[in-house]
């Protein structure tokens, strides 16, 4: 039987499963829910100042390149996975494309963390 | 004290439909259901019932049994679409309605509620489930020491019966045939978590792999159906932090072995 | 038909056939082993044995005690050189099946924990929680999957032993999945088919434990000896037959009767101790526990509950954690299949029959008379058990002579070379014949009809007590049973694939022939001795006469020739049985 | 040990459909769903980060396109899915973690009241950071 490569993606998919669930939902929320309705959050709580000096310190640049990857790679873990569940067998193509479009976005992210500068 | 008078109720005599899945390879080209009318009682199971069937009604229904006490493995059905062991299942629990019974999902059929459990069986054999000391051992020198505790770490595993429930239950059986599946892989475990056993290189080429704990999606309802609380699913999934450790070269650091000695 | 060749035939997946298997093995692994078995191993009916397995280990017990306790359990109808090779190997076994991943339950200190067994005056029995048969099964059946030698061969029903120049030389059997006939040539055969605890209605046995064994041999001219030797098991859940293992005992529950009354007392098995304590009079020999019952009983003294009367089984005293941690399995099938938990209630049983302490006649090395065939297990009567056989020694048989079969087999076929296939291959055919006839059959009576009769003869004539009226009874119903099948069966099942109505038609074949053994060696022993007691005026034990095996031969379709063989007596001669306060003191702890 | 395999005309019966059968694999299904709002809600996220990169114009237009209704109601959607997928996740923790001494459910809940407290000290902080 061959080895298998699936601890490389596991563990990225474990690390990204374990983000979302600690942080997943609270984050939904509050970028997608209080800061754009203003609820709880002053209404430029995520506001381009405020944003960039976030983005600017290495610590906020690694959340968010974390974030991303991470989540990105969970979920494409999960889709390539339930295609297969689905019935369809889309064997290494698949894989490529989702693990592919996960290191694709990982790789933007930090380009444009770069671009914003420190 | 115990009050076994009969009750009225329980005296009545009742009775419940029973439709089996049946597939004849010599007649059938597909399968169909069939049903009968069975007497029961309070404490009749779903395997009783089937006897009655066969005794009385169709001597042609075919399913396996032995034990009915569930330790043999052998009667394990799909019950209104649930896995579980025909001795261990009781009519009184579906009546009035009517209750279902087809062979274990995700084998092929051999015969009614008979499947074919020959792959099962490679796939047991492959993950090597014997002793590997890592010395020879003389009879002469006793039996090894094996604390509680250390006992402890694989005896759950160890209760499985291979009724094979939990394949009937894993969709990643039915999705892909060649996955190794939860009762062997809980097997291979319970020796590589024996504090005696030394075996977990030889054995690491099976669970690395694709077919191996790799095949496994969490779904998890194998330890849900499992009559022995053997939580393949655990035994499974623990290790795939095993494969990972391994694949990276660093399980020999962070899980060493206590020995037996 | 399609033929395998091996060495050598191992006919039965079970404990003695596995530890068979992996002898042969162990003594020359270029030996071919077929080990042909009509359930995958591991649904054998070892599997369901709970309590233990004997084998001494203490520094306060010895090999003597051992030997002393099975003879005398056995009322001195055992082989006692038998008996002394026996209780030599039993430990040894137990230490093997350690070494082969077998969880032994242990002490703190991670040393083995051995536990109180009927009969057994000191603690000898190992045991696996109350798991015990399944973990010696489990170990021995995934143990036998690193020889590469032992070829299996699951789910095939052997249906006749084919004989040539006086010696076995193959097997019949049906591959059961597609019905097709398959010839096994081999230089030695060796039975572990179990027992025939399924000729008696109320039963704690399998299904599967249907006596083929002592069929096969029996029709090709082997002995049967001491069949009239069934035991029952004095605590089984009425109906079902479904066991709670004496484990219970042995930890410390005890009998009462609808008064709440400790009962054993009144028939020598006393004292009444002071309790709660380890070992109780609940501990004496099975056959004295059923026969209390049996008295019980007619006094009106058990209670009625819908599947006949029953008494009670109590753990209460011996609180929640004991229970849960020493007897899960028991605690979960009281729950189950009577809807009793232990904890609160006590447990109604009864008797019901559990082991056959007779089978095919065999030497101390399992060697039987017909040159090449082998018998170990519960379908052998290799002389341990005598008239009674005790909890515990059962597990350690099955490894200590299915190892001496197969070392024994594995030496012989060196000796041997192999058939001449064409004449195997006519034998062969015609019995295919005649299970094809049978296979054929349109008319005739269902298989339950014959089986529930033969099933309730058994019971009401050959039970616990025997008399001559009874015996008579059973051996003219049973002669006429047989008649009956040879008649005919009907079967509703027409297909080849997977035909276990046909199966079923064949096993009661040999489940005939194996009842009326029983009933006739039982007629024939006027005495009352260990598991066979009559209420005639043989009721006491009559060495003068009686101190000898039985051995039954069939006689084609007339009832079986009973003859008498001497029993091997070393160093115990016989003594009267006495358990409690009369007998030997328990050495308590 | 080699086994007689035989050749046998069976039936398979067909895996279409398998996970409507049970609601256990239903359940099974949205959790492995969930990952499908995770995904896009990282691509949310990775456009307003480029958005943030192409300076405060882009960025506000990105941020008002958020507070639409469809954007919200993406949000509220994802947010309870995701929050489904950390209840499960937790759920099937101890699976992956050695033999424990403790009850598996300690970890569950363990995880799920973590989960908590770090949503609540999220929002505290970014609220307060914020002000
Ligand atoms: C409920 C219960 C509890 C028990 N508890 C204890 C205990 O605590 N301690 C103890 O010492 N003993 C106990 N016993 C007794 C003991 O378990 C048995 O005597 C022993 O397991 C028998 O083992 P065996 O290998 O001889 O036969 P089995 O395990 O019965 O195996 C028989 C094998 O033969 C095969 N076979 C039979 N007929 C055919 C055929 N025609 N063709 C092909 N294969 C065939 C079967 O498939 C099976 O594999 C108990 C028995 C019962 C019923
Ligand atoms: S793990 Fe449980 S369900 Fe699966 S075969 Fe073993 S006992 Fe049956
Ligand atoms: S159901 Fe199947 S996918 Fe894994 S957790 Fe159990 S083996
Ligand atoms: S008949 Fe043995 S498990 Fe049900």
């Amino acid at each position: 039987m061959r080895r298998s490569h699936e601890p490389i993606f596991w563990s990225l998919f474990g690390a990204g499963g374990m983000l979302s669930a600690l942080v997943g939902p609270a984050l939904i929320l509050i970028t997608g829910v209080l800061a754009p309705l203003a609820i709880v959050l002053g209404p430029d709580a995520l506001g381009y100042a405020n944003m960039l000096v976030f983005v600017h310190h290495p610590l906020g640049k690694l959340a968010v390149l974390a974030l991303i990857s991470l989540f990105l790679y969970h979920g494409c873990h999960r889709m390539l996975h339930s295609l297969h569940d689905l019935g369809m067998h889309a064997g290494r193509g698949a894989a490529v494309f989702f693990y592919g479009f996960a290191t694709a976005g990982s790789l933007v992210c930090a380009a444009l963390l770069f671009t914003i500068g420190f | 004290m115990t009050d076994t008078t009969p009750t009225p109720a329980a005296a009545a005599p009742r009775t419940i439909e029973i439709e089996c899945l049946r597939y004849d390879p010599e007649q059938d080209s597909a399968p169909h259901f069939q049903s009968w009318q069975v007497p029961f009682d309070d404490d009749t199971s779903v395997l009783q019932g089937l006897q009655y069937i066969k005794d009385h009604l169709d001597g042609s229904l075919t399913f396996r049994w032995s034990c009915r006490m569930a330790i043999c493995g052998s009667c394990g059905k799909m019950i209104n679409g649930v896995p579980q062991l025909s001795c261990h299942a009781f009519l009184r629990d579906y009546w009035p309605n009517k209750v279902r019974v087809e062979p274990l999902a995700n084998f092929a059929i051999v015969r009614d509620l008979v499947v074919d459990q020959n792959e099962f069986l490679d796939k047991l054999e492959s993950v090597q489930p014997w002793m590997q000391p890592c010395e020879k051992l003389n009879v002469a020198d006793g039996p090894q020491r094996q604390t509680p505790a250390q006992l402890d770490q694989y005896y759950q595993f160890s209760q499985c019966i291979n009724c094979l429930l939990c394949y009937a239950a894993c969709p990643q059986v039915g999705l892909k045939p060649e996955f190794i599946g939860p009762a062997a892989l809980a097997l291979m475990h319970r020796y590589n978590a024996d504090s005696r056993d030394r075996g977990w290189e030889a054995r690491a080429e099976v669970a690395n792999a694709e077919e191996g704990v790799w095949g496994c999606t969490l779904v998890g309802y194998c330890s849900e159906v499992c009559p022995k609380g053997v939580d393949p699913a655990h035994a499974i999934n623990q290790n795939k932090v095993n494969s990972t450790m391994d694949y990276f070269g660093v399980r020999k650091l962070l899980a060493p072995k206590g020995g037996a000695r | 038909m399609e033929t395998i060749n091996s060495d050598i035939v191992i006919v039965g997946g079970g404990g003695a056939g596995l530890r068979a298997a992996i002898a042969v093995q162990e003594a020359d692994p270029r030996l071919k082993v077929a080990l042909v078995s009509k359930v995958v191993p591991m649904r054998s009916h070892t599997v369901a044995a709970e309590g233990g397995s004997a084998g001494v280990i203490r520094d306060d017990d010895s090999l003597d005690n051992h030997f002393d306790d099975t003879v005398s359990g056995g009322d001195w109808l055992c082989d006692q050189d038998v008996v002394r090779y026996f209780v030599e190997r039993c430990t040894e076994e137990m230490v093997r099946l350690e070494h082969w991943g077998c969880p032994w339950s242990r002490k703190d200190d991670g040393s083995i924990n051995v536990r109180f067994f009927g009969g057994m005056k000191v603690q000898r029995t190992w045991f696996a929680a109350d798991k015990t048969g399944f973990h010696m099964l489990h170990t021995l059946f995934q143990t036998s999957m690193q020889f590469p030698g032992i070829q299996r061969f699951d789910e095939f029903f052997v249906a006749e032993l084919l004989v040539e120049d006086g010696r076995v030389q193959g097997v019949l059997a049906i591959e059961i999945a597609t019905g097709k006939f398959f010839l096994f040539r081999a230089k030695a055969v060796i039975l572990a088919t179990g027992g025939a605890g399924r000729v008696y209605s109320q039963n704690t046995n399998a299904g599967i434990v249907t006596g083929d064994g002592m069929g096969l041999a029996y029709r090709h001219g082997v002995a049967l000896r001491d069949m009239e030797f069934v035991q029952y098991h004095p605590t089984a859940l009425p109906g079902t037959g479904i066991l709670i293992t004496e484990g219970c005992r042995g930890e410390g529950a005890i009998l009462t009767n609808k008064n709440g009354y400790r009962y054993l007392q009144d028939y020598g098995l006393g004292p009444l101790d002071p309790w709660p304590r380890p070992k109780a009079m609940e501990l004496g020999p099975r056959d004295r526990l059923s026969q209390a019952f049996w008295h019980e009983e007619r006094k009106g003294n058990t209670i009625a509950t819908r599947h006949g009367s029953a008494v009670n089984l109590d753990l209460r005293h011996l609180g929640a954690k004991k229970i849960h941690e020493r007897l899960p399995l028991i605690t979960e099938v009281a729950k189950t299949f009577a809807g009793i938990d232990p904890v609160h209630e006590p447990i109604p049983v009864r008797p019901a029959v559990h082991y056959t302490m007779g089978g095919i006649a065999t030497n101390g090395r399992t060697e039987t008379t017909l040159p090449g065939l082998y018998a170990a297990g519960e379908c052998s009567s290799v002389g341990i058990h005598g008239a009674n056989r005790l909890g515990s020694n059962s597990l350690s048989e099955i490894v200590v002579f299915g190892r001496a079969a197969g070392e024994n087999a594995a030496a012989y076929v060196r000796t041997q070379s192999a058939a001449a296939p064409a004449s195997l291959e006519r034998q062969a055919q015609a019995a295919a014949a005649r299970l094809e006839a049978l296979h054929q059959h349109e008319r005739g009576e269902r298989v339950a009809v014959l089986r529930e009769a033969m099933g309730e003869c058994m019971e009401k004539n050959v039970g616990i007590y025997r008399e001559e009226s009874g015996l008579a009874e059973a051996c003219s119903t049973l002669a006429e049973l047989r008649t009956r099948w040879r008649a005919g069966i009907k079967l509703d099942d027409r297909s080849r694939a997977f035909n276990t109505e046909w199966l079923s038609a064949i096993e009661l074949g040999s489940m005939l022939e194996v009842a009326e053994t029983m009933a006739h060696s039982a007629r024939e022993r006027r005495e009352s001795r260990g598991a066979h007691v009559r209420l005639d005026q043989y009721a006491e034990r009559d060495d003068e006469n009686f101190l000898v095996h039985t051995l039954a031969q069939r006689r084609g379709d007339d009832a079986p020739a009973i003859t008498q063989q001497p029993v091997v007596i070393t160093t115990s001669a016989p003594r009267t049985r006495s358990y409690g306060g009369a007998g030997t003191k328990a050495i308590l702890t | 040990m080699s086994r007689y395999k035989p050749t046998l005309k069976t039936y398979r019966r067909p895996m279409a459909g398998w996970w409507t059968k049970n609601p256990f694999y239903v359940l099974y299904m949205i959790r492995e769903g969930s990952a499908v709002l995770l995904a896009a809600y990282a691509l949310v996220l990775l456009v307003g980060l480029a958005r943030l990169a192409q300076g405060e114009a882009a960025y506000e237009a990105w941020r008002a396109a958020l507070a639409s209704p469809a954007a919200i109601a993406f949000h509220v959607v994802a947010a309870i899915v995701v929050a489904y997928h950390s209840v499960t996740w937790f759920g099937v923790m101890p699976k992956t973690a050695p033999k424990l001494p403790f009850p598996a459910r300690l970890v569950t809940i363990g995880g799920i009241a973590a989960a908590v407290v770090v949503s609540i000290a999220l929002v505290v902080v970014i609220a307060g950071a914020t002000r």
